[in-house]
Order: structure tokens, then C-alpha cells, then sequence
């Protein structure tokens, strides 16, 4: 014991600093759950790099509004035109610097998107164009054509999702990124820290934070006591079970859905009945309040009820046990095997208290007479399960799942989780197609629509699965920032956002 | 004694083989790092594309083959995560490991020994209980468990120490006394029951009667000789460290092998896998071949 | 050579077996006091999941987090009740049985592979023993981790895959005491006495060697145990060990973490129920060298006659 | 009356065992004055060792506890005194020797440390005990002092470690030295050449001596007084060549009847069929020659005595004989089969015909085996007795045989004193009825009442069971008595051989010579002339 005490005397007595209190006002602190392996621009949309670089070293063409209702703005590119025959027209903004000097141009613009196709990288954003071919032509410095093909009308909104670098990065993934963005990265030291400082020659306006230090840190408690500490400013996604504090800790929608994913293909779930009685079996409002966060919402549809062709008029299905049974009953007298067994498979770690939201819906299933039991299952294995091709021979499996949509169109959660060449869908339904590709095909109002009419399709009358939750994200912010954390917080974390009180 | 390590070297270079086989075909037996790269709505081309680019897509053998060759040029491959040379990302990590395993494990050493040593002298007595009840229930202690109380207590609630991270030595402060904890309680049983033999054996009366005093005895005549089981130990718990402390990395947020192994085996970074077994495992070696040495050191009769 | 050697005739073994047992036991009475404990552990997981699986898994929501020492809601809540609302006291007597299979199955397992190669490379010649000592530090360096997540994705978790890693990665610690004890033990007299007589190298392996090898065996076992359960959490903390709707101390004290601060009962009983197992394991080992040797064996048995 | 220098007086020790009281010293009263040599003469258990450590306070204190008396050094009396201000004394005005100087050395420390210790453990600067250190080391005949620091206790043989003690033991030239057996552990001659410096020592130094003895010719060789003690009193006191001759005690009597080599000689008998011959068997390690050029040969019904001090090869020689261990070369024949060449099945058949005895039985018997499996575990090998009905029976008779009583069988070999635990292994050996026995320093370890009775045991046996015995030892006394031919060795060869009494009573080599001078006689005249005849050659 004594040999301790020296220590730490001896630590105390040696060291100048004390902890990184002692900050300038205009410097913060963030501490994120998840350290990032790249700080490559292409790969912005990934959240973890997203929320370091995406609109602070890196911007895009456009901008998705989340704070008010402005829908898609300007970032990058001050307007845009469709010019018909799929080809849209997009008007830079005069005068942009990257931060290593050189000018913004249409050739860069072209260079970052001919970097997101290239097969020397595997950037991910391609993923949003997968089935459409871009052409991109010049037309001066200022302005660009985009081409695609097929015709995608919400080509303007794409554009939110790919940064852009200058025409002289190389085609491998780079380590120091030279962006548009208000902060250029000064430090990276891996597994430790990332520093951004600000840019005085930013075309924009000048941001009130002048330098932000990253830290990363995997344990909630941790993340939320650094701020409570003092140790840093901003710590998003902490849990509810730490977030204790009403006047720093922040709680709102963060664009993420829970639901099960039902594979119709194998017995009993093939009939609707089934799937209904499953529905109904779900007595979802317990969970909220308990082991999900006060202002969990029930969900009516795979996307957050920010997102374009929002169906208000659906209700979430109601916990109807007797139902259930009654279905079930029914089922069974039609001759389904309602006593197959059935495995809930869910993630470890996919959100808070997972395991025990696994454990309570499989009671529940139980309870109107399934054979359901828990698999819980690290990332790659549930990857296995959710995606297909499905492994043969399976038992009836449904998939606890949580799907993220901040994007505000729901064209790729549709198609990826309900046409039946999504990926992840569970669907074979000639009619959802259909609406899906319709939807994909137009915009405005019509979109709207169809999209509404899908939601309230795969959900009454197809019942393709069983939604269940918008979760609630929880951040906790220091005293001194005037910041709000939004929707979008999960994927990206604008510093130009955050002022001082 | 050059002979003998060469010899060790060499038997140690096959194990490492046989290590590298292993881990080589077992880690691709957890399924396909694509996926867990790109996101979960990835296109098939992408997929592939990722794989064409690592050299995943080639049979399995061939792949063996090429990482062997380039390992001959010792060339440990890139990160599939972090498009940095895996050696580069692994000895970055280590270095933070390394110190962090020495001063505790120097730590746990000298105070199991003292305490220890001491319980063994007065054996039954009330120091002798309290060393070997609190030991028992330090090893027996999860710790993640301790290292979260203690960032509550010590960080949060008194404020003493900052709650994470490594910027100035405070920080490493409860890391390194939360690893002290479990190899503590073991070393510290194994030196009272080592030094309770040998304060039986007949130098000790020796000493006695040669007027040479307690501590003395304890700590230069019977110490030395009951330090061979106890270096055995230390050193079994020296490699558990040196593979780094997953759970206390991962809280503290400390940047250490431990943290990128796991981190790695998760995400089938199977490079930087790899590579950091490797890395350990040539640290124990070089670890178990210290310990040989001690052992001589300690002992003249093994020298000779 | 002692001045001092006890001639003395002890009176004559005609109590037998279980019953001397049991009052060396009553003897050390700390050691009665963990076998009582053990012997309640084990009960517990032989017959608690049958009498309380239900009560231990009947959920509800609304009830969570119950703090403990509430007699109000029946004796199963008197430790609280978890996150989901089942009683803490249930749970953990269920929890029981799997704790335990893992644990034994894992130290047995690990201790029977290893002691027996460690046998095999102790008592054999050089070059098998240089193969298996070399076969250790592949398995030694080898993360735990990483055969963890090989075993669990290739085979699925479940409490004997669980098993098998946890296994694995004790061997080498079971090899490597148990070659370095018989590499002494060989050389011993008794040994050479028994190559005269003529006896075979099992014979010599299982009637010489390992009755002197084995209570360090067993000491290391003991504190095994903790370090199983520990092991297991750990790896249920990182995500690839054990999972619901299997349970155990270690999945237990892993799941309670996020309620250290709000529900601290969660995580705490669970561990006390890791410690008071390994104080007891420990304790009783203790008792058992000294029981188990013959030439120790009098401090337990006469005390019965002059216990003053 | 002047007072003595060390004045033990009404000791009382006892110990507390599991077991109950044992009372190891019984009001036990003994004084040493400057110059002398007091003798403290018993056997294992007698308890004369124990005051001995309560002078120097290193009795285990619990288990020992001292109950009575006093302890009078210089009128002070040691059992009141503090224990810093008995620290100081130890080694400074009182220092021992120990038996087992091996053990009783600190393997991890060279020499030199060891011996300065004594002096800076008590305050005086290294360099001066280093000086002091260098000086006797040469003084007890060790050559070149200065490399001998430098060496660690293994690096030695026995004698030159017992030397070392006494160097160490006189580093600050004490006023008493206790010595506890401090040549049983070694050779007849080196012991011989200890003794000798010892007595030199003490004569220069004046310091008194306490030494405490089993053997009655270290008694007579060197003691001025001498006290007998059994069963923790004293039961005789005097001169040597009184208690020698006038012994008044029974037990005196009986130890001085039982010393060994005063017996008759016995005739070499008709030969009979030849059972071992072994053929110039040698064996090396690495440098050292173990075995050269080894032939002899063993008649049926016939003992053939190896004798030789530690490191002749003697043990080597059975170790090859039983195959323990391959020779480099040669043969041993087993009734004309050539036991080297067998291969395991061969060897199997006749390791039941040849069994052995070995030094220590504690060592030898193993020690988580109850006397009836270590008895019975032959049977499982060799399918003699299958029958286990039988075999208890066959237990007990042989238990009865070698003197125990049947229902020791159900013990373990703790439980027994060193005699009757080589008895079980002399029963162990005879439960496979072999034809040969060979014993390696066989009674070496035991009290001289003891080995009386072992060897009448094995005389008996062969006597009965017509069996041969190959008997290494190095105490010429036993062999004397016991064995029918005589094979000197050295240096890992046969320097002479022959019948006993030709051995003894005409010796031709050197060394045979040598070895039979050194031999100490329990008879102080018989020394007393022996020490003339040494000192003037």
C-alpha cells in the first residue's frame, strides 16, 4: 500500500499538466465512441468518420437541413437545375479554397466522384449509385453536368452524401485530407487523438470554435463523465443509464430504427396471420421507460418520420396478446406449424441493452404460444443472418435489426430492406416492387405518395415485418458550448454549429 | 550460454511457424472482411471489388503462399482498416503496451514479494490473513468491474485523478492500478507458500545462528532461493500483460495491443491480427528467455 | 535428521473412509464452512434450475431494478430484481448451473489435457517433450481472443464451445507446472525404486508421479476456478462469450455494468457469489493438500483426541 | 568451584505436537569450560541436539517451548536476555557447526559472502572480513583461499564445505563452538582429517567445544568429557574411557555393545554356484570416470562387500548391474545371461531375482503409499500372488519376518522411525522372493542399535532364504561383520580384493590401508595409541 502512495506521490510531484482542463474558451474537446481507422473523404459517410470530417475538413455539393425545415441547401454548390434527360446541372460557389491553397473547381468535383467509382479504393458512398451510371462533363470552372442512368431525380440530394477533394488526390486512400471545410486536420495520432483547427482563409463563415481535439473513448460511463469532469466538452451517444444530468444531457430522435426482420420463406412465417399474431404479441410501450429511453418512439415505418413520404396516418399495432392467439389458432387449424421453432437473432452491442430487448420480445412471443428462443450473435455473424443469400436449411429465423435513415429519402432503406432483390429483405411481393421502382422514378409530391402508400402496404397488408422503435440518442454536452445535438448527430458533427454561452 | 539461446531461437521460430499457420487459416475461418468493412448495403461489385483489391479473393493456399513471401521481406501487409502497413499500426500499439505491462508488472512484483515475504514470516498471524484474504478477493475481482468503480470514485466523484487517456503520467495511474490487482493475488500466494518452505530449510538456522537478523534473513537468505516458482509465475503473468490488457485498454481508452487485437479479431483485420501475435509472441519469447537467465541469475547451481 | 521423530504408534485406523473424512473436515473449520458453501453451490445448480427456471426467467418490465432488501415482493427479490424484472435471487441460483459446468468443465478439461501432456513431456524423452513444451507456446501465445471469436463463429456459441476456448487457453498453465514437477519427481527414489521392482511407465506415471504432482495441480485448479468465471465475463463484456438467454455469474456481473452507477446490485451479487466461490475453492484445497498427504494428514485427524 | 563458561542447568524442553507433549529434554544439566571438549553422545531422538539449539536460540518456538531451567554464559543467563542482545551473541561469542554442511550452506550465495557475513553482521567493515575470511580459509586447508570466495557451497565436496563452516564458525574467534554431527555426513578419511582440525583449532584458540555426536569413535577420539543421553535425559557422564569401560547404564552398555566391527570374522565358505559375474564394465561422464574396468563375481548364497569412499563408483556400479543406468562398455552376467543386451521383456523376468535396498528409506518409500501397497506393489508387476486374501496374509508374515507387527500395514511411512522404515523396505524387496539383494548403504543412514539389528535381520534372511547380498558401504565396521568377500574401490576401480579377514587383517594397498587406519575405534585407548602411532610414524 505504501509503495503506492509513493507512486502516486511521485506521479502528482512529476507532472506539470494536470488534466486538459485548462483550455483556451474557443477550444472543445469531443469524445466519441469510436476511434476512426481512415480520415479519408470518400468515406465520410461512414459515421464514425463522418462525424470528425464531414463539413468540417471535407464539404459536399449540397446540405440536408435537420435543424429547421429548409429541406436540401446549398453548400458547395450555390444552385442546380434539371436539365432533363436525367442530367442535372450544378452551379459551384465562386471563390472556394481548399485548404492546401488551390481553387475549387468542376474538375474537382469530377476527380471526387471519379474517385468514390474507382476499383483502386473501395469508397464507400458508391453504394448510393449502385445501379446508376454517372457521367460528368465539364462545363467551366463554375459548373458541372451530372448525367445519370438511369434518370435519378433525387440526384440533388445524393450529392449531400460525397465530399469533395481536389483534382490532385491520389487513388488511394489518403491520411491527411485537404478539404473545403473550416478545419483542416493538424494532428492524428492514432489511437489517441485528432485535432482540427480553424482555417482563416474559409469562404464561409467563420466558425466559433477555433480548435477541436477528438478523443475516443468505447465505455459510455467514461464518455459522460469526461464532460462531467471537465475533461471534454461534447460526448455524443452516451446511454441512458448514464445520462443523469438534466442540464447537460440532451436527448433526441437520432434517425435510427429497431424492427424484426421477417424471412416469409420459411415456415411458420410465411403466413400473414402468423406475422400478425407476432405483431400483436409485442406489448411495445413497455419497453419504453424501461429498458429503452424515455422518448423512444413506436415506429410506423423503416425511416424516421423526418424522411420524405411519411405516412401519419399509420398506427403502430396494438399489444393484443388474446389476438394473437386467436391468429395463431387459426394458423394452425389451416395446417402452418406453429410450433417450428423460431430464433429472435440479435447483435451484441447493436444499442443499448440489446440483450435485454431480445430477451423480453422472446418472452412475449412466447407467451401467445411461439417456440421462440434468443441467438445472440457478434456483428459478422448477425451480418450472416440479415443479408443475404440466406444459409439453407435454417429454421424459422427473425432478425432484431436497427437500420439508420438520416438521409431524408427512404429510396434505399425501401429497396435494401423490401424489394425483393434487397439485400436484407424479407419480401417477395410483385405489388412492393412495383411502388418501389415507381417511387425511385419521380420526385416531388408523387414520390411522397407512393412512398406513403408503400409503408402503409408492407405494414397492413403485407405485414413484411415488425417495426418497432425510433430510438433516442443521448449526448452530453459541457455547460460552456451552446449546442444542440439533432437527428444527425449520429453521422456527423458540424463545429460550425457549436458557439459558446 | 550464446548456444543455448540460438537453440532457443530456433525452437521458438518454429513455434512462431506453427503460430502463424494457425492463426493464418483459422482467422479466415471467421468469415469475409468485406462485409464487415463496407456498410451492410454495400453492392455485390463493391464487395468484390474490395476483395480483388486485398488479394481476398484468390484461394486460400495462394494467398498463404504470397503473405508468406512478402513476410520473408518482412512485409507484414496493410491494414485492410486503417491502409497503413499492419507492422506499422501493431508497433505503434506496443509501445504503449510495453511500458504499461512493465511498470506494473514491476509493481505487482515488488509488492507481492515484500508482502508476501512478510506473511510467510509470521504465518497465521493477522498480516498473513489480511494478505491472503484481500489477495484472494483482488484475484477474484472482474475487472471491469473495478476499473469502472474506480473512474466513478476517483475521477468523477473526487476528481484526483482524470478519468482516462494517456496525456501526462496522472492518467496512467488507474490503469496500471487496476491491472495490478489479479496478478498481485497470485504472485502474492505463490511467494508466501514458496517462502514458507524456505524459511524451513536449514540455512535459515544457519543464519540464526550466525546473529544476522530478521530482515536479513527474509529478504537476502531465503528469498532468493524461494524466488524460482515465483519467476515461473511472474512470468506466466508477464505474458498474459505483454498480450496486452484488452478490458482496462478499452476502458481507459488506452491505445495499447490489447485494444487493436480485439478490435482487430472483430473487424477481421486479419493482417494486423497476425502481425500482432506475431509481435507478441516474439516478446514472450524474448520474456521466457529473460526468465531462463534469471533463473541462473538467481541460482548458481542452474548456471553451472 | 530431526532429533525429534514421532515413534509414537497412532491408534489404528478402524473408522473408515467418508466419516474420517468428515471429521478432518469439522476439524479446520474454515474449511467445513467452505465445503458447506460448495456443497449449497452445487445443489443449487443441480436442482435450481428446475425448481426456480421459471421464476428466474419471468419478466417484467414495469417491476425493474427493484433495489434489494425488499421482503415485499417474496423472498426471490430479497437481492432485488434485474433489469427486466426477475429476481436477482432466482437468477443467481439458476445462473448457478451453468457457472458451474463452465467453470469445472473448463478447469477439469483444461487440467486433465494438460497434466497429461505435461506428464508425457515430463517422463519421455527429448524430442517428444521439446514438441509438446513448443506445442504450449503456440497455445500461449495464441489470443484467447481470437480462438474466442474462431470457435464461436465457426461453431456457434453454446456453454461447451464456451468451454473448449476457456480449455484451450488453461493447457499450457497445467502443462508447463506439471512437466517442471515431474522432471523433480523422476529423479526421486521412490521412483528409481519402483524402475528395480520392474513396474511399466504407466504404472510409475499413475501410482508415483502423479499422487506427488497432483495437489499443486489442484491448488492451481482451485484458483483456476476464479479465473474461468472471470474469463468468461470478460469475454461476454466484449461481446463473444456467452449470451443470454444462457446465464451465468460472469454473463451476470457483465450485463449488470451499464447499472453500475443506477442499479448497482446487478453486477455486485453476482461477483460476491464469484468471490465467496473461489475463497471457498481456495480454503478447501488448502485443507485438502494437508488432507490428502499422509504425512500432513495428523495435524486434522488427531486433534480429535487432544484438542486442548 | 569456578563457574563454567556455559552452564546448562535443569533444562527442560518440550514440544508441542498434534500429537500431545513431547518431552524432548528432561532436566538435563551440562557445563563446558574454556579448552575442553565436552561430548554429547546419543541416537536419533534422544534429544541432544536440542539444548544445543536452545544455547543459540534457534529452537522453533511454537513447537518447542523451554519449561525449566537456565542457560548460564558468563553468569548471564541466556534464556532471560532480550532476543537483539542473543542475536549479538550468536556467531560473535557462541557459534555451530551443522551436519549437513550442504544444506546448511546457502546455495545462492558464494562462499566468501557467507563467511564475511559473520562479521558484518555483527558491525565490523566488509574489508576487514574480507582479510579475516581470506586468512582462514587457508588456515583450514583449503587451497588457494582467494578463488574460494568466489565459489558457491556446490562447487566443494563434503569435507571441503565442513572446513568452510569452521572457517566461518571462527571468523570472530568465539569463546564456545557447538558442534552438531559435524562429520557424520562424511568419509571415514575426511572425517579423520576434520576432527584433527578441529582439535588443532582449539588448541589455538583456547575456545571451548560442544559436540554433539551418535558415534562413539568421534567420542573417543576427541572428547575430554563426554555425556550420554537417551530418551531426552542424561543417563551417564564422565571421561570417555570411563563410560568406555565402566559403563553403569544400561543403554551405554548396550550402545557400546552395538558398535559394529568387533565381531568375529567369518570364514569364506565352500564355493558355490557363481549367480552375477560382471566383466570390466565401465562408464564415464564426461570427464569424470565413474566405473573402470569393473569385474567381479557373486556366488550363490555368498556376500560380496563394495567398499569405498563417496565418488569410488561403488553406487554407479550397482546402479549398472540393476540397469538404472547403461555402462559404456562391458558385461554383467546373471546366472550366463548378459543383463545389458536384454531388452525390456527379458529384463522384466529377472528384476523380480534381483531387488534392492537403498540408503534412505525415507526417500526410497514412497510416501503416499500405505506399507501394504508399498509391500504388495511388487505383485501387481510380477504375478506371483494374485490372490489378495493371500497377499494380506503374506504381508503380515513378512512384516512379522523383518521385525514389525502385521497390523503396521495400514500405515504410512512417516510413521516410522529410519530403522523400521528400512525394514519395510527389506520387506519389500524379500515379497518377490529374489535371489539377490543389492544393498546400497543399506544401514549407512541408522543408529548403531539400529544397524546392529538391520544387519542380524539381513543375516538371518540370508541365512534362511539362501539369498545373496552385493552390500556397498563405506563403514568398514559393517562389513567386517557382515560380508564374506571384500572389493575395494577407488576411484572407479577395484584397487583389492579378497576374503574378509584377509581384508582386514593383511590389507595390501594403500589406500585399503588407509582407509582401515582411519576408521575410528569406539575404544578411547585404542584411539589413544592409534594417535600416538600417527604421530610419530
Amino acid at each position: 500500500m505504501t509503495i503506492k502512495h509513493i507512486l502516486i506521490g511521485a506521479l502528482l510531484a512529476s507532472t506539470s499538466m494536470g488534466p486538459a482542463l485548462a483550455q483556451d474558451n474557443t477550444d472543445i474537446t469531443v469524445v466519441l465512441s469510436e476511434e476512426l481507422d481512415l480520415v479519408e473523404p470518400c468515406m465520410a459517410t461512414r459515421s464514425n468518420i463522418g462525424r470528425v470530417i464531414m463539413q468540417n475538413i471535407s464539404e459536399t455539393l449540397t446540405e440536408l437541413d435537420v435543424r429547421g425545415n429548409k429541406g436540401l441547401m446549398p453548400r458547395l454548390a450555390d444552385s442546380w437545375e434539371d436539365k432533363g434527360d436525367g442530367t442535372w446541372q450544378f452551379k459551384l460557389h465562386p471563390g472556394v479554397t481548399f485548404s492546401d491553397g488551390s481553387a475549387l473547381d468542376a474538375n474537382d468535383v469530377k476527380h471526387s466522384f471519379d474517385r468514390v467509382f474507382s476499383d483502386q479504393l473501395t469508397c464507400e458512398s458508391a453504394r448510393y449509385f449502385a445501379d446508376t451510371e454517372l457521367t460528368f462533363t465539364v462545363v467551366d470552372d463554375t459548373t458541372i453536368d451530372v448525367k445519370a442512368e438511369p434518370a435519378q431525380p433525387i440526384l440533388p440530394l445524393l450529392m449531400s452524401l460525397v465530399t469533395i477533394v481536389p483534382s490532385e488526390t491520389p487513388m488511394e486512400f489518403v491520411r491527411d485530407p485537404i478539404g473545403t471545410g473550416p478545419y483542416v486536420m493538424s494532428e492524428w495520432t492514432a489511437g489517441q487523438q485528432i485535432v482540427l483547427e480553424r482555417r482563416d482563409d474559409y469562404w464561409g463563415d467563420q466558425p466559433a470554435v477555433a480548435k477541436a481535439t477528438y478523443l475516443f473513448r468505447s465505455e459510455p460511463a467514461v464518455r459522460a463523465g469526461m464532460v462531467a469532469a471537465g475533461e471534454a466538452d461534447i460526448a455524443p451517444q452516451i446511454t441512458e443509464d448514464v445520462a443523469d444530468n438534466r442540464d447537460t444531457d440532451f436527448s433526441y430522435p437520432n434517425s435510427e430504427t429497431v424492427y424484426i426482420r421477417i424471412d416469409q420463406t420459411v415456415e411458420p412465417m410465411g403466413d400473414l396471420r402468423v406475422r400478425q399474431a407476432l405483431n400483436a404479441a409485442i406489448e411495445r410501450e413497455a419497453f419504453i421507460g424501461t429498458v429503452l429511453a424515455d422518448g423512444t418512439e413506436l415506429a410506423t415505418a423503416i425511416v424516421p418520420p423526418t424522411t420524405l413520404g411519411w405516412n401519419a396516418d399509420l398506427v403502430p399495432p396494438a399489444y393484443d396478446p388474446d389476438h394473437a392467439r386467436e391468429l395463431l389458432a387459426a394458423a394452425e387449424a389451416d395446417g402452418v406449424n406453429i410450433k417450428a421453432p423460431v430464433e429472435v437473432i440479435a447483435r451484441t452491442e447493436n444499442f443499448p441493452h440489446v440483450t435485454e430487448v431480445g430477451e423480453a420480445l422472446v418472452q412475449m412471443l412466447n407467451e401467445v404460444g411461439f417456440n421462440a428462443s434468443l441467438r445472440m450473435v457478434e456483428v459478422a455473424e448477425h451480418e450472416q443472418y440479415y443479408s443475404k443469400p440466406y444459409p439453407d436449411g435454417r429454421p424459422a429465423q427473425v432478425v432484431v435489426a436497427q437500420h439508420d435513415n438520416s438521409r431524408g429519402d427512404p429510396v434505399f432503406s425501401a429497396y435494401f430492406k423490401y424489394h425483393s432483390n434487397g439485400t436484407q429483405s424479407g419480401v417477395n411481393d410483385p405489388k412492393v416492387d412495383t411502388l418501389i421502382e415507381q417511387a425511385t422514378a419521380t420526385t416531388g409530391d408523387e414520390r411522397a405518395a407512393l412512398w406513403s402508400e408503400l409503408f402503409a402496404y408492407v405494414q397492413n397488408d403485407i405485414v413484411a415485418d415488425a417495426l418497432l422503435f425510433h430510438m433516442v440518442g443521448h449526448s452530453r454536452v459541457g455547460a460552456r458550448l451552446d449546442f444542440t445535438p439533432t437527428i444527425a448527430t449520429n453521422q456527423q458533427l458540424q463545429l460550425s454549429e457549436i458557439n459558446f454561452k | 550460454m550464446i548456444k543455448l539461446i540460438g537453440q532457443r531461437a530456433i525452437a521458438s521460430l518454429l513455434s512462431l511457424l506453427g503460430l502463424m499457420v494457425l492463426v493464418f487459416f483459422l482467422s479466415r475461418l471467421t468469415g469475409d472482411p468485406a462485409v464487415l468493412f463496407l456498410p451492410i448495403d454495400a453492392t455485390e461489385a463493391m464487395k468484390a471489388n474490395f476483395r480483388a483489391l486485398h488479394g481476398l479473393d484468390a484461394p486460400l493456399f495462394e494467398q498463404f503462399g504470397r503473405y508468406v513471401w512478402d513476410l520473408l521481406q518482412f512485409d507484414f501487409g496493410q491494414s485492410l482498416r486503417k491502409a497503413r502497413p499492419a507492422i506499422d499500426v501493431v508497433m505503434e500499439a506496443y509501445a504503449w503496451t510495453l511500458p504499461l505491462a512493465l511498470i506494473t508488472l514491476s509493481l505487482v512484483v515488488v509488492a507481492a514479494i515484500v508482502l508476501g515475504s512478510l506473511a510467510a514470516f509470521k504465518i497465521g498471524g493477522f498480516f498473513d490473513r489480511m494478505v491472503s484474504i484481500i489477495s484472494l478477493i483482488g484475484a477474484s475481482a472482474p475487472d471491469f468491474w473495478v476499473a469502472i468503480v474506480a473512474i466513478v470514485v476517483f475521477s468523477i466523484n473526487l476528481g484526483w485523478l482524470p478519468t482516462s487517456g494517456v496525456g501526462t503520467p496522472l492518467h496512467w495511474v488507474l490503469p496500471i492500478a487496476v491491472l495490478f490487482i489479479r496478478p498481485f493475488g497470485l504472485i502474492v500466494q505463490v511467494v508466501r507458500g514458496s517462502m514458507l518452505s524456505a524459511l524451513s530449510a536449514a540455512y535459515v538456522k544457519t543464519a540464526r545462528a550466525k546473529g544476522v537478523k530478521n530482515l536479513p534473513i527474509i529478504f537476502v537468505h531465503t528469498l532468493r532461493n524461494a524466488m524460482l516458482p515465483v519467476i515461473t509465475v511472474i512470468g506466466d503473468q508477464a505474458a498474459a500483460m505483454l498480450n496486452g490488457a484488452v478490458i482496462v485498454e478499452t476502458i481507459f481508452g488506452f491505445p495499447g495491443i490489447g485494444k487493436l487485437m480485439i478490435d482487430s479479431i472483430l473487424q477481421r483485420d486479419f493482417n494486423v491480427v497476425l502481425a500482432a501475435i506475431m509481435v507478441t509472441a516474439v516478446a514472450i519469447f524474448i520474456m521466457n528467455m529473460l526468465i531462463d537467465i534469471a533463473y541462473g541469475l538467481l541460482d548458481p547451481r542452474i548456471r553451472h | 535428521m530431526s532429533d525429534l521423530s514421532l515413534t509414537k504408534p497412532n491408534n489404528p485406523a478402524t473408522q473408515r473412509g467418508f466419516t474420517i473424512f468428515l471429521a478432518m473436515l469439522w476439524r479446520d473449520k474454515l474449511a467445513f464452512i467452505s465445503a458447506l458453501v460448495l456443497v449449497l453451490v452445487v445443489l443449487c445448480a443441480l436442482v435450481g434450475p428446475a425448481l426456480l427456471g421459471d421464476l428466474a426467467t419471468n419478466q417484467n418490465l414495469r417491476g425493474r431494478n427493484s433495489p434489494p432488501f425488499d421482503m415485499t415482493r417474496g423472498w426471490a427479490f430479497f437481492l432485488g430484481g434485474d433489469s427486466l424484472g426477475r429476481p436477482m435471487l432466482a437468477r443467481l441460483i439458476v445462473a448457478a448451473r451453468s457457472t458451474m459446468m463452465v467453470a469445472a468443465g473448463a478447469v477439469a478439461t483444461a487440467l486433465i489435457v494438460g497434466a497429461t501432456l505435461g506428464l508425457v513431456a515430463g517422463y519421455m524423452g527429448k524430442n517428444i517433450s521439446q514438441a509438446i513444451m513448443r506445442l504450449a507456446d503456440v497455445i500461449m501465445s495464441f489470443p484467447s481472443l481470437l480462438l474466442a471469436v474462431v470457435v464461436l463463429y465457426v461453431l456457434g456459441p453454446s456453454i461447451p464451445n464456451m468451454i473448449l476456448v476457456l480449455a484451450i487457453t488453461r493447457i499450457p498453465i497445467y502443462l508447463r507446472t506439471t512437466r517442471a514437477e515431474v522432471l523433480e519427481v523422476r529423479e526421486r527414489m521412490f521412483v528409481q525404486a519402483a524402475v528395480v521392482m520392474g513396474a511399466s511407465h504407466g504404472r510409475i506415471i499413475v501410482r508415483h508421479v502423479l499422487p506427488v504432482v497432483a495437489p499443486t495441480l489442484v491448488t492451481i485448479a482451485t484458483l483456476d476456478f476464479a479465473f474461468v468465471m472471470l474469463a468468461e465475463s470478460s469475454l461476454s463484456f466484449l461481446g463473444i462469450g456467452i449470451q443470454p438467454p444462457d446465464i451465468t455469474w460472469g454473463l451476470m456481473v457483465s450485463q449488470g455494468r451499464p447499472y453500475l452507477t443506477t442499479a448497482w446490485w446487478l453486477a455486485l451479487w453476482p461477483g460476491v457469489c464469484i468471490v465467496i466461490t473461489t475463497l471457498a475453492l481456495n480454503l478447501l484445497s488448502n485443507w485438502m493438500r494437508i488432507a490428502l498427504d499422509p504425512a500432513q494428514r495428523w495435524r486434522l485427524e488427531a486433534r480429535s483426541t487432544t484438542d486442548v | 568451584m569456578s563457574e563454567a563458561l556455559l552452564d546448562v542447568r535443569n533444562l527442560s524442553v518440550d514440544f508441542h505436537t498434534a500429537r500431545g507433549t513431547v518431552h524432548a529434554v528432561k532436566n538435563v544439566s551440562w557445563s563446558v569450560n574454556r579448552g575442553e571438549t565436552l561430548a554429547i553422545l546419543g541416537e536419533s531422538g534422544s534429544g541432544k541436539s536440542v539444548s544445543a539449539s536452545a544455547v543459540m536460540n534457534i529452537l522453533d518456538m511454537p513447537p518447542a517451548q523451554i519449561v525449566g531451567g537456565e542457560i548460564l554464559f558468563d553468569g548471564q543467563d541466556l534464556l532471560k536476555i532480550s532476543y537483539e542482545t542473543h542475536r549479538a551473541l550468536n556467531g560473535k561469542k557462541i557459534a555451530m557447526i551443522f551436519q549437513d554442511p550442504l544444506s546448511h550452506l546457502n546455495p545462492v550465495y558464494t562462499v566468501g559472502w557467507q563467511i564475511v557475513e559473520m562479521m558484518t553482521a555483527h558491525g565490523r567493515p566488509a574489508d576487514k572480513a574480507r582479510q579475516r575470511a581470506l586468512e582462514l580459509i587457508g588456515r583450514v586447508g583449503i587451497a588457494d583461499p582467494e578463488q574460494a570466495l568466489h565459489k558457491y557451497p556446490h562447487q566443494f565436496s563434503g569435507g571441503q564445505r565442513q572446513r568452510l563452516m569452521i572457517a566461518m564458525a571462527l571468523m570472530l574467534k568465539p569463546d564456545i563452538l557447538i558442534a552438531d554431527e559435524p562429520t557424520t555426513a562424511l568419509d571415514v578419511t575426511i572425517q579423520a582429517e576434520v576432527l584433527a582440525l578441529l582439535k588443532e583449532l582449539q588448541l589455538e584458540t583456547g575456545m571451548a567445544m560442544v559436540l554433539i555426536t551418535h558415534d562413539l569413535g568421534v567420542v573417543a577420539e576427541i572428547a575430554d568429557r563426554v555425556v550420554v543421553m537417551s530418551k531426552g535425559e542424561i543417563v551417564e557422564q564422565g571421561t570417555p574411557r570411563e563410560v568406555y569401560h565402566n559403563a553403569q547404564h544400561p543403554y551405554t552398555r548396550q550402545l557400546i555393545g552395538a558398535a559394529p566391527g568387533k565381531g568375529e570374522i567369518k570364514l569364506l565358505e565352500a564355493a558355490a554356484p557363481v549367480l552375477l559375474e560382471t566383466k570390466k564394465l565401465c562408464k564415464t561422464y564426461g570427464e569424470f570416470t565413474a566405473l573402470k574396468d569393473v569385474s567381479l563375481v557373486l556366488h550363490r548364497g555368498q556376500t560380496l562387500a563394495v567398499v569405498g569412499e563417496s565418488g569410488s563408483g561403488k553406487s554407479t556400479l550397482a546402479r549398472a548391474i540393476l540397469r538404472l543406468e547403461n555402462p559404456d562398455s562391458g558385461e554383467a552376467l546373471w546366472k550366463g545371461q548378459d543383463l545389458i543386451g536384454m531388452n525390456a521383456r527379458e529384463l522384466l523376468g529377472v528384476r523380480r531375482q534381483i531387488q534392492m535396498v537403498f540408503q534412505d528409506p525415507t526417500q526410497s518409500l514412497n510416501p503416499r503409499m500405505s506399507v501394504y501397497q508399498l509391500i504388495s506393489e511388487g505383485w501387481d508387476i510380477h504375478p506371483i500372488m494374485p490372490d489378495h486374501a493371500q497377499r494380506r496374509e503374506r504381508v503380515a508374515e513378512l512384516l512379522l519376518q523383518v521385525g514389525l507387527e502385521p497390523d503396521h500395514a495400514q500405515r504410512y511411512p512417516h510413521q516410522f522411525s529410519g530403522g523400521q522404515r528400512q525394514r519395510i523396505a527389506i520387506a519389500r524387496a524379500l515379497a518377490l522372493e529374489p535371489e539377490l539383494i543389492i544393498c546400497d548403504e543399506a544401514v549407512s543412514a541408522l543408529d548403531v542399535s539400529i544397524q546392529a539389528q538391520v544387519i542380524a535381520l539381513l543375516e538371518e534372511v540370508r541365512a534362511r532364504l539362501g539369498i545373496s547380498f552385493l552390500f556397498i558401504a563405506h563403514d568398514l565396521g559393517v562389513v567386517r561383520d557382515f560380508a564374506d568377500t571384500v572389493i575395494v574401490m577407488k576411484a572407479g576401480e577395484i584397487v583389492e580384493r579378497g576374503a574378509t579377514r584377509q581384508i582386514f587383517e593383511a590389507p595390501q594397498h594403500d589406500y585399503t590401508r588407509r582407509l582401515l587406519a582411519a576408521n575410528l575405534d569406539p575404544d578411547p585407548d585404542i584411539q589413544a595409541q592409534r594417535r600416538l602411532a600417527g604421530a610419530h610414524p
